[in-house]
């Protein structure tokens, strides 16, 4: 199951029929064991792009710089996912984008080779192996597995007691360095000037200590409430190990049976946030 | 003096508060503790952070003359979270000062030259020490040529000076603005068609301006039009400063420091940095 | 003689109703604990979960957000947008350990002064019950 | 013939130690390992490669308030913050610590960071050679080694049942009793041999590529988060902000990033570093141009924890190699 190959013959035709002007993909990192994004703008570079189980990067947080340029993208099934949900808060142009999707055999845990076999967590509850939309294919789409619980760590977080649950958080969020790679990384994150950074009102301010940190972090999982797209990213680039995809699976697990709403699986069906039932209760008391 | 901990401020008073324009107003300060007071001396293009406690500090061009020992004044224009609060001040808030910092104008090696000052807008604060300088020691210096431009009448800094600069012996000042109102009967241009206007002669003579990137960018055009040589040229830079004393390193353009090593650079300096702003 | 535990609500009232309810029962007389700092807003679809994170983050006990009933809001859809985004707040908070308790939203109307005065004085002793709440505002970093 | 202490002694040494002071070494939190203050000799951590986050939290911490503002009956005050109790920090690996006395650079330099000076002053540094590589350090390419033991107060080598002692100050001296020590005829293990890194020249090479077009390549990858600079032990930049807490006034200090977007970004929204390719070379050009031109020695110390830790894989060290080359092959 070498995906590589086909990539680049696909890629080198987009290149050299001038459809697009960039091929956005991986290719084998320093250390010659994991991946790293690839940006290829001439025909005679697509031999360095590569796909393989250590590919953990969702890429389409790079189409935002280049709204208005012709840009292929190899793109995961979960991070297929984002482009819907950018095209639906009409950040990006469908037609700008030419999507190489990948049928996903599922991404290892970070640091381990290609052949560990050893899967990260957030791929062994994963429903949706194949693409929700693309230009071309590379792989056969195979049958979803069936998942009995797709939120087992939620529920585990959820089975513990207030005090155990306010433990953990405060414990986590102190550790918090306030890198904002977890922002930087997210494709649901293009606020020009996000809320942690306003000087007036200064709602957080540069202060890195606990109370200012619980406000970032909770704040942060909360703008994405409906529209993550669980790629797992934030809480893979976080360099002192938050389980950030813990904040924000909960808020998609909620999403999901509050309002029966999946981010990205569609550019069309309203948001959650931008919408509403008058006859829905949602537990508030009348 | 020196200071045992540099980022702590010295506490001052604001003894007066004079509005130049909508937006800008003249801090008249005063520092509280009379050795310092006395100790603190600076020259014109040296700069002080002024801190409005609580909400922190930024970093102004000091608008007065040490030797006329009359206090240290700022221009200050309401522009972001620390002018804001410090616009909100009245007179005899408490404020911080700390400084001075910077290289400053070399007003020694001027001596016997012609000099023209070209600002605009809140640029034009910092260049008011040279005039005062000029003017209290008129013999030293040679022509003095002061063009100060504004987006409108309403927004030339400094204007009750004018008629004393204008009255000055060797003195001219030409003031412009982009707009002019119904009141307005002086120029309506832009300050760089000022500068070719006037032919301003390079021979023997420093041109000193300071103002939005954009002004400065096309007036040394038309300076280099008229001749000028690069170490003729003198501006200011801005940064975003944090420490005024090069260690928190936000105001380096390539290896040089506009707040050590800065601010106050010739062109010909300006050219040879790697970094251009 | 310990000082008796009085817990800090912060109160988020919607102008046209709520904060309507609330100045009638005064109006009226009716007492209730004063331990609600009142916040008016124009309508709760204006209440942004920063405001109630950073309530919490600053040392509020408890926090509360009353609305007019779905309906009845000046701006006609303000608290449906409102009621989807509270009730998601209300798990996530609980979520990340504060307790449910501390957090409610109501439909207070301008004409119940008394169900105000209610709901007031029964979170303030939910609040009572539950203890001070261990904020992390001035805990040391390392 | 060196000097030696047995483990046995080492561990009663640490104890007597956090008794009289903070003592500060690596630590598991959860799968992290970073330098905490420990209150239990079984908290230490003794054989690793590198901690997470580097030492320099413990000089120039992630926030700090510099000064309180109080009013007193009518009159403000400006209480500057102070350092009262020692500090030890123990297991600072030699490139750390040659990264401690790059950040003396900027910060001493007169007028000098009174802060920063007190804990400067205030902290032993017993330092724990390197028996092996991290697959990422180059210290030895970039002025350093493993077993260098130009920036500690005390060297401790690694030797069956113990460990090698070199007391090389006097606050060393005044930290390890010499009853404690005995003199053994033992050497110190081969020091480990490390990935070269042609780091000669190129402060010059760096002045050459600054205009190349290899910066904004470089940059389309980067994210611009801050983890490069906040996990690195020389990037000292800082913000500066005023916090109103109920009762007073502090003025806070907190890293900050070059690759922040607020970084350059003045009042009024003129940002002379706006593109990302310049922000991302500002981070390489400070350490390997401007801080050699300004004092002398490079502003990187090899530990390779921004290559651990970027999440794209920006590595400094293929940054060195390709900038060396950028005159011989032109970058694709």
């Amino acid at each position: 199951m070498d995906f590589s190959e086909e990539i680049r013959s696909k890629a080198k035709e987009l290149l050299e029929s001038g459809t697009v002007d960039c091929i956005i993909g991986y290719e084998r990192a320093t250390d010659g064991v994991v991946a790293r994004p690839l940006f290829v703008y001439q025909p005679s570079n697509v031999d360095r792009l590569i796909f393989d189980q250590t590919c953990a990067h969702n890429l389409t947080k790079y189409l935002l710089n280049r709204k208005d340029k012709a840009t292929a993208i190899v793109v995961k099934p979960c991070d297929s996912r984002a482009i819907n949900l950018l095209i639906n808060e009409s950040q990006i142009q469908r037609d700008k984008v030419s999507i190489i999707g990948v049928v996903c055999p599922g991404i290892v845990k970070a640091g381990l080779d290609n052949t560990s076999g050893e899967l990260q967590d957030a791929c062994l509850t994963c429903q949706q192996h194949t693409p929700v939309l693309y230009d071309f294919l590379v792989g056969e789409p195979a049958s979803e597995p069936d998942v009995p619980d797709a939120y087992p760590d939620v529920s585990g977080m959820e089975d513990k007691s207030a005090g155990e649950r306010r433990a953990f958080w405060e414990e986590q969020f102190s550790r918090c360095i306030r890198c904002y790679a977890c922002r930087q990384v997210c494709p649901g994150c293009y606020c020009l000037e996000c809320f942690v950074e306003r000087l007036d009102p200064m709602w957080v301010g540069i202060r890195i200590a606990p109370g200012e940190n619980e406000v970032w972090n909770t704040i942060r999982a909360f703008h994405l409430a409906g529209r993550c797209i669980d790629c797992n990213e934030c809480e893979r680039v976080c360099p002192v190990n938050i389980p950030l995809s813990l904040l924000n699976r909960k808020l998609g697990k909620e999403v999901e049976e509050l309002f029966n709403f999946q981010a990205g699986i569609d550019a069309e069906t309203p948001m959650p946030f931008s919408t509403f039932d008058k006859e829905e209760k949602l537990g508030i008391s009348e | 003096m020196k200071p045992e901990n540099p980022l702590l401020p010295y506490l001052s008073t604001l003894q007066e508060l004079i509005d130049l324009t909508p937006d800008v107003k003249l801090f008249r300060l005063e520092l509280n503790d009379p050795d310092i007071r006395e100790s603190f001396d600076y020259k014109p293009g040296q700069f002080v952070f002024v801190s409005a406690f609580g909400v922190g500090e930024s970093p102004f061009g000091i608008t007065s003359v040490a030797h006329r020992k009359a206090g240290l004044d700022v221009a200050i224009r309401r522009v972001g979270t620390v002018t804001n609060a410090l616009h909100q001040l009245e007179p005899g808030a408490t404020v911080g000062v700390r400084g001075p910092f910077g290289n400053y104008f070399p007003l020694d090696e001027y001596k016997g030259k012609n000099i023209f000052i070209i600002g605009g807008g809140i640029g034009f604060a910092p260049l008011r020490p040279i005039i005062t300088t000029v003017l209290d020691y008129r013999e030293d210096y040679g022509d003095l040529v002061i063009i100060n431009g504004a987006r409108s009448p309403q927004d030339l800094v400094f204007a009750p000076e004018f008629d004393a600069w204008a009255a000055s012996p060797k003195t001219k000042l030409e003031l412009t603005v982009d707009a002019g109102d119904e009141k307005w009967t002086g120029k309506v241009a832009l300050i760089p068609s000022v500068v070719s206007e006037l032919k301003l002669s390079p021979q023997n003579a420093i041109a000193i301006t300071c103002g939005p990137p954009i002004m400065i960018h096309f007036t040394l055009i038309e300076l280099r039009k008229l001749g000028f040589a690069d170490n003729q040229i003198i501006t200011t830079l801005e940064g975003k400063m944090k420490c005024g004393l090069g260690k928190c390193a936000r105001c380096n353009v390539g290896e040089k420091y506009i707040c050590k090593d800065g601010p106050v650079f010739s062109m010909e300096q300006i050219s040879q940095l790697i970094e251009q702003f | 003689m310990a000082v008796e535990y009085q817990p800090k609500i912060v109160g988020f009232l919607c102008n046209w109703c709520s904060y309507a309810g609330a100045d009638l029962a005064g109006t009226s007389r009716i007492c209730y604990p004063p331990n609600i700092r009142i916040i008016r807003v124009p309508c709760s679809g204006r209440v942004d979960p920063l405001l109630v994170v950073k309530s919490f983050q600053q040392g509020a006990d408890g926090v509360l957000i009353a609305g007019c009933h779905p309906g009845d809001c000046h701006y006609s859809e303000g608290n449906y947008y409102a009621r989807r985004r509270l009730a998601l707040l209300h798990t996530f908070l609980e979520y990340i350990g504060i307790e449910k308790e501390r957090f409610q939203i109501q439909w207070v109307s301008a004409s119940e002064g008394k169900r105000w005065a209610h709901v007031v004085s029964s979170f303030t002793e939910g609040l009572a019950r539950l203890g001070p709440r261990e904020t992390t505002l001035h805990k040391e970093t390392v | 013939m060196s000097e030696f202490i047995s483990k046995q002694d080492l561990l009663t040494w640490l104890g007597q130690l956090m008794g009289e002071r903070n003592l500060v070494a690596p630590t598991r939190v959860d799968d992290l390992l970073l330098f905490r203050k420990v209150d239990r000799v079984e908290d230490i951590v003794f054989d690793f490669d590198n901690t997470t986050m580097s030492p320099k939290e413990w000089f120039y911490p992630s926030s700090e308030t510099l000064f309180y503002v109080e009013q007193k009956d009518g009159q403000t005050e400006l209480i500057p913050a102070a350092i009262e109790k020692e500090t030890a920090i123990f297991g600072i690996r030699p490139c750390d610590a040659q990264g401690m006395a790059m950040n003396d650079y900027p910060f001493l330099e007169e007028p000098a960071d009174a802060l920063y000076m007190q804990h400067r002053d205030k902290t032993a540094l017993i330092g724990l050679a390197c028996i092996t590589a991290c697959p990422e350090c180059f210290c030895t390419s970039m002025g350093c080694g493993p077993h260098d033991p130009a920036n500690v107060d005390i060297l401790l080598t690694e030797v069956t049942d113990g460990y090698i002692a070199q007391v090389l100050t006097d606050k060393g001296k005044t930290l390890l009793p010499d009853n404690l020590l005995t003199t053994a005829d033992v050497s110190s293990p081969p020091a480990p041999v490390l990935s070269e890194v042609p780091s000669d020249g190129i402060a010059e090479k760096m002045r050459q590529a600054f205009d190349e077009p290899f910066w904004d390549r470089l940059a389309d990858r980067c994210i611009h988060c801050n983890i490069c600079s906040y996990v690195c032990p020389t990037c000292y930049c800082f913000d500066v902000r005023d916090y109103t807490d109920k009762e007073r006034i502090e003025r806070v200090r907190s890293w900050e990033s070059c690759q922040s977007p607020g970084f350059t970004r003045l009042a009024g929204g003129h940002d002379p570093r706006s593109t990302k390719g310049s922000r991302l070379r500002q981070r390489f050009s400070h350490k390997l141009l401007y801080f050699p031109r300004q004092f002398g020695a490079l502003g990187c110390i090899g530990c390779g924890r921004c290559v651990r830790a970027c999440p794209v894989n920006i590595d400094i060290r293929e940054i060195i190699k390709d900038v060396q080359q950028l005159g011989v092959k032109s970058e694709a």
